[in-house]
């Protein structure tokens, strides 16, 4: 059998890796289309023949759960996240809280984000600094990427001083630093939920979304630096 | 080092994708290609600027608004999809909508191409076939179209080479499914996402430049030669 | 077969407001540059849309403004040569040749392909390409592409105007063929004095956009009132027919009656040729001359005499029932007392006549 | 309804910002790409083939890669962004570096209009020019310039509306600074990732598509007139 | 000023091998198409690139294979005239001609623009553009162009051969007054007879990219073992002045003791000029005809005579220490009994003369 995926793309790898650990155990073939949640959610509602999504954020799902284009049954919290301050090399460490003096930090220099109202690790890092009383002070000086990966690049690249990426994005990146995690409450709740889609009659199904929440998964989520929802 | 040792399966799959994609976006886009440059060389008619502004749209569009709309026509619920799914013609999320997205980004590339070849044809040897009896339509295969295959083909490759790196209207419409619609740019980008990935990116990178630079370089050189042998 | 024509067609600042018949035979449209013979042209094959008018062949109706009637080119069926002679550059030229042919009616009567390339002297070219042809050679090729559409008429816009002398004198034997040996009318344009008067049958003279004469070629050409115009032109046309060829490299020809001798024509004893006699080239004497080095002295009446406004005058001669144009200075006129009905001599150097006039 | 009622601050600030940035791309390309299409017209030279193929990059690559390579070169760590960076001259983003990006991909559809042009011109009036003394630069400036005209024309107007949607390499390249580098195409983006941002991006569309619409009329329009003077 | 070309070149399967002097007044290259005219021209001007050779205008080395030397045409100041008249296209006749001014060198001494432009007769078309000129226009310009330039030499390269005869007739005696009024060699192509007739001081005559014979006009033309290659150059070049003018329109000249008349020449008495009488138009008779149209009759001297290989023959005269040829049948030859040293008449229509033959 064969089960075709669509993933946010900041997914990335590591579904690739869960999704092979999926096909050794079970002889099925997995098909993972990465794209932007938006960009996915929308060619599901235009019947994509996807089995399965996963978003990066809720809102997405939520349109789509609203538009009947999920099995609303199969929809599960799947993964967290959290967001970090990277800098460029190794980084001086220090606490990410309402003293944090970024101006300072950035020099002449720009803070790289996703988009900051349109692209979820954006919309989470505005929410948490101006939770913090910090998003004033920088406001005009982020340079903002068309997904989290480039803002990543930017940081990677030495182009920005600091950005603000997942943790999971910091952790893959060996050319940039953890300054700091920023409070779990200073933002919403970073959550990738996952549904079996509406009119996907794949009896994978089932089973795909269930591995994806087995230990074999959760090693491998766990290991690139995420959390998992229900532990 | 072979090739196909070089790439993983999935990668190669990718190349094999793109090459299809862009050969078929190029081929079925030269019949409706060659009739707007005509339309848009030869005759005077009312909407010329509009047809004009028209086939202009997705080099002015951002891709991603280009793939959307390509999403909401073409799609199973969308007006020209739900039309043509039943008798059995389905562009999204098919290689065919790839090739469709890339044909279309690559329109205006050519039929600029083909206008001013088109253009650059006296039409009193047009005439002078007509005094002889032929056809309009004879008078386009015998006489305009093989004058342009200089220009036809120059604008040929280049809507191929376009069509090989196009990327932001390809995902938006047909997303980027392993095997099916994952096309090399797309394959790029996928790599990009992934950290560590840059090696496998640039690997692609430069399977897809030579492709396009071998087809360029050979139709420089063939449109040369075909020039030559119709100066007059 | 019949041309008819009959139109009105308003170009930019220009007006065109033509009408003639054009019967079998050449008919040559005639006049300075800017006359709208071009115009014509195009207006018959039907690459332009007159005002109001029509155009018919031998009764057939090809346009027809009070009717509507609009025949498109490729329906005409009128075989067109072009001054430049538009030979497809990505054909050789025996698929130019063969063009028009496919696109023929079934029942055309079409010239036999070998006899065409045999008569326009192609059959070593065949395998080229246009680029590769000079320019005479391009013509016979685009000739020879005309014919084979199985026409039933020619146009031809002055198919020689771009080419140099000698290229000229190479392809005007052609049209003389075309005319003596084929059954096709043609309508042909030209301001080359020489090529009227050696092809036209009627000529068409326009000026200005509209009919100046119409007329048999010899009395339009031997007009004394018309040929100030293409100056060159002012001259007779004899019918002659070749007696004998003299060892000496002479023929002997023989005009109702006028005996001529001219440089070797390229006929057979039998065959009629006209000879383009230029009325400058015409001497006049009171007595007959002797021990001259012109060969040919025609005694000759004088019928009319037109001074011009310059020094010039025209005396039109009856050379034995032939009409003769001698070109000579009004001073002249005076002293040798020329008048009207007065029997005097014409001299005519054999090879003044040779260079371009015979064919 | 106002323009500047119907557009937010924001949105008219990138409506600005994005004709400022496609007006300098098209007007800083035009003095390379007409060298560059002169020597691909004139010129015999050994690397002809790599320059052609160079120039056609930005059409075969993924905007994402362009800009990636991009930043890599003229970032403030990039070889050329360091050497430029003391004398003052940053790309790395502002609003030039996002005309760099615009600069640089519609640089191919530049060269080829201006090529197509430069092969047009028949060079024995530029012979006749250098007979009268002519160098060879006052050749250029004075005869093959002004009649390229029409063709140059419509070479920077392709290269404007190009340059009005161009968003992969941009965004990647200069990333997405309200007021600094917020193009049209980064805004219409942004609008698409939210649930509900259709509306807004339409406007956005709507916008872009009138002005590059009105560029592509106008040359169109203009460079008739222009060929019928010149027409001999 | 002298033009000194030696050239050695490879053009395809065509070899160009040259060399000759072109001194001060024109110098034709004369020759049949394809015989090397422009390539010689072309490579003056600094066009292409002889393999071998040099090309040297009064000392000043232009290029020189052996020394390496290549000035490129831009400042080799040799105003070159082509075929199709090249004008810009985009600029008014006024910046047209302006054109070369600028380039200039200060010290240059150019000729006065007013002076150019009467010359050409080209002062109303100042504001027009090239499109919307007639052919005959659009040469004027380009040579005017040319002229302000400040060139030390002309070239031209068949610049009336696109034009018709009444353009040609119309552009003739400008080249006429710059060979006459200016001081400013020029080496002219042609492959027409009566423009190398009118035009020519010195004449080259090439055949297969050689040089086949160099000389004065008046030698070259009139030597009957060169002339059957142009035939109707055949002729003699007559230096005549003005004597008077009747006022029955014609004009009496002199030629070192010939009184000739001719229809009004456009020339105030006294006035130098040269008449072009084609071997063609004399007629040979051994008493002085009288009672003939003819008024021009010359007792001339036979000098010798040139049996052709058709039925022609030339015959060259002295007439009063002027040349004169005339071509006429070998049959009259034979019944007139001509033999060298004979003293007969040259009987001359003054309308012949008229057509073209006088400049
Ligand atoms: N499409 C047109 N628009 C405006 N004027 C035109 C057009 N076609 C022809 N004319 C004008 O009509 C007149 C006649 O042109 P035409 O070409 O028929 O003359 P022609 O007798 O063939 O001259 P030529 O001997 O120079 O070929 C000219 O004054 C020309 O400028
Ligand atoms: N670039 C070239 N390559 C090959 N052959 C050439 C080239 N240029 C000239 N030729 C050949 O050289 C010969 C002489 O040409 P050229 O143009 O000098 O002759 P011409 O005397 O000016 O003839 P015309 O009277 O027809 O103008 C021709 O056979 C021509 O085909
Ligand atoms: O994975 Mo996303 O949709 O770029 O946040
Ligand atoms: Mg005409
Ligand atoms: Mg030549």
């Amino acid at each position: 059998g064969q089960v075709t995926v669509f993933a946010a793309a900041s997914l990335g790898e590591v579904l690739r890796d869960v999704a092979d650990r999926f096909e050794d155990e079970t002889g099925h073939e997995v098909l993972v289309s990465f794209a932007g949640s938006s960009v996915l959610a929308r060619q599901i509602q235009q019947g994509a023949p996807a089995d399965v999504f996963i978003s990066a954020n809720r809102d997405w799902m939520r349109v789509l759960a609203e538009d009947g284009a999920i099995d609303p049954d199969s929809r599960i919290d799947l993964l967290t996240n959290s967001l970090v301050l990277i800098a460029p090399g190794p980084a001086t460490p220090a606490p990410i809280d309402k003293t944090l003096d970024l101006p300072a930090r950035l020099g002449d220099g720009v803070l790289a984000m996703a988009l900051v109202d349109a692209v979820p690790a954006g919309i989470y890092g505005k929410a948490a600094l101006t939770t913090l009383g910090l998003w004033d002070a920088v406001a005009d000086r982020i340079a903002q990427t068309d997904n989290v990966r480039a803002a990543l690049a930017l940081v990677a690249a030495g182009e920005a001083p600091l950005g603000i990426v997942y943790a999971t994005d910091a952790a893959a990146e060996p050319r940039v630093g953890v300054v700091g995690t920023f409070p779990a409450d200073s933002h919403p709740r970073i959550v990738y939920p996952a549904a079996a889609v509406a009119g996907s009659d794949n009896p994978l199904n089932d089973e795909f979304l269930s591995f994806l929440t087995g230990p074999e998964a959760r090693d491998i989520f766990t290991a690139a630096g995420f959390g998992m929802v229900d532990s | 080092m072979t090739l196909t040792g070089w790439l993983g399966p999935e990668e190669w799959q990718a190349v094999a994708l793109s090459l299809k994609v862009a050969t078929w976006a190029t081929l079925a886009s030269l019949p409706p290609g060659i009739l707007v440059a005509y339309a848009l060389a030869r005759w005077r008619f009312p909407g010329r600027h509009v047809l004009n502004g028209l086939v202009h749209l997705p080099l002015i569009l951002p891709p991603v608004v280009t793939g959307y709309l390509l999403l909401l026509t073409f799609g199973r619920q969308g007006p020209v999809g739900a039309l043509l799914d039943p008798i059995g013609i389905t562009f999204a999320f098919r290689w065919t909508g790839a090739a469709l997205a890339a044909a279309i980004m690559a329109f205006p590339l050519l039929v600029r191409a083909i206008r001013l070849s088109i253009e650059a044809v006296d039409p009193k040897l047009e005439e002078a076939a007509a005094t002889l009896g032929a056809s309009r339509l004879r008078v386009f295969v015998t006489i305009t179209l093989p004058l342009i295959l200089p220009g036809l083909l120059a604008g040929a490759i280049l809507a191929f080479a376009k069509a090989m790196g196009e990327f932001g209207a390809t995902i938006t419409f047909v997303s980027n499914i392993p095997g099916q619609t994952q096309t090399l740019p797309t394959a790029i980008y996928a790599f990009l996402q992934v950290p560590g990935g840059e090696a496998s990116a640039i690997r692609l990178v430069v399977i897809s430049v030579a492709i396009a630079m071998l087809a360029l370089v050979l139709s420089e050189v063939f449109a040369q030669r075909l020039a030559r042998r119709l100066r007059q | 077969m019949t041309l008819d024509v009959s139109l009105t067609q308003t170009l930019g600042a220009f007006t065109l407001d033509v009408a003639f018949t054009a019967p079998a035979g050449v008919t040559v449209l005639f006049g300075p540059s800017g006359s709208g013979k071009s115009s014509v042209i195009q207006a018959v094959a039907g690459l332009s849309r007159p005002d109001k008018g029509h155009v018919k062949l031998d009764g057939e109706v090809l346009m027809d403004s009070a009717s509507g009637r609009w025949l498109p080119p490729r329906a005409r069926r009128l075989g067109t040569i072009f001054q430049d002679a538009r030979l497809f550059p990505h054909m050789s030229v025996a698929r130019n040749l063969a063009y028009g042919t496919r696109f023929a009616p079934r029942d055309a009567v079409a010239l036999p392909r070998d006899r065409v390339i045999d008569m326009l002297g192609i059959g070593d070219l065949l395998e080229r390409r246009p680029h590769s042809l000079s320019g005479g050679e391009k013509q016979r090729v685009a000739i020879g592409r005309a014919l084979l559409a199985a026409p039933r008429m020619l146009l031809a816009d002055e198919p020689l105007a771009a080419l140099d002398e000698a290229r000229k004198a190479e392809i005007l034997p052609y049209f003389e063929r075309l005319r003596d040996e084929l059954d096709i009318p043609i309508l042909y344009v030209s301001h080359a004095a020489a090529e009227v008067a050696r092809l036209a049958t009627t000529v068409v003279v326009l000026e200005q956009g509209r009919v100046r004469r119409v007329g048999p070629a010899a009395e339009v050409l031997g007009d004394p009132e018309i040929t100030p115009m293409g100056s060159g032109a002012a001259g007779a046309m004899l019918e002659a027919r070749v007696v004998t060829h003299h060892p000496d490299g002479l023929s002997e020809l023989d005009a109702d009656g006028l005996r001529l001798l001219l440089p070797r024509v390229a006929r057979d004893p039998g065959a009629t040729l006209r000879i383009h006699v230029e009325a400058q080239d015409v001497m006049l004497a009171r007595r007959r001359p002797e021990d001259i080095s012109a060969l040919n002295v025609l005694p000759v009446t004088v019928r009319s005499i037109r001074m011009g406004d310059g020094p010039g005058a025209l005396v039109q001669l009856d050379a034995g029932g032939n009409l003769l144009l001698a070109r000579i200075t009004r001073r002249s006129v005076a002293a040798m007392g020329l008048a009207e009905g007065q029997e005097i001599f014409a001299v005519l150097k054999a090879v003044s006549v040779a260079r371009d006039g015979v064919g």
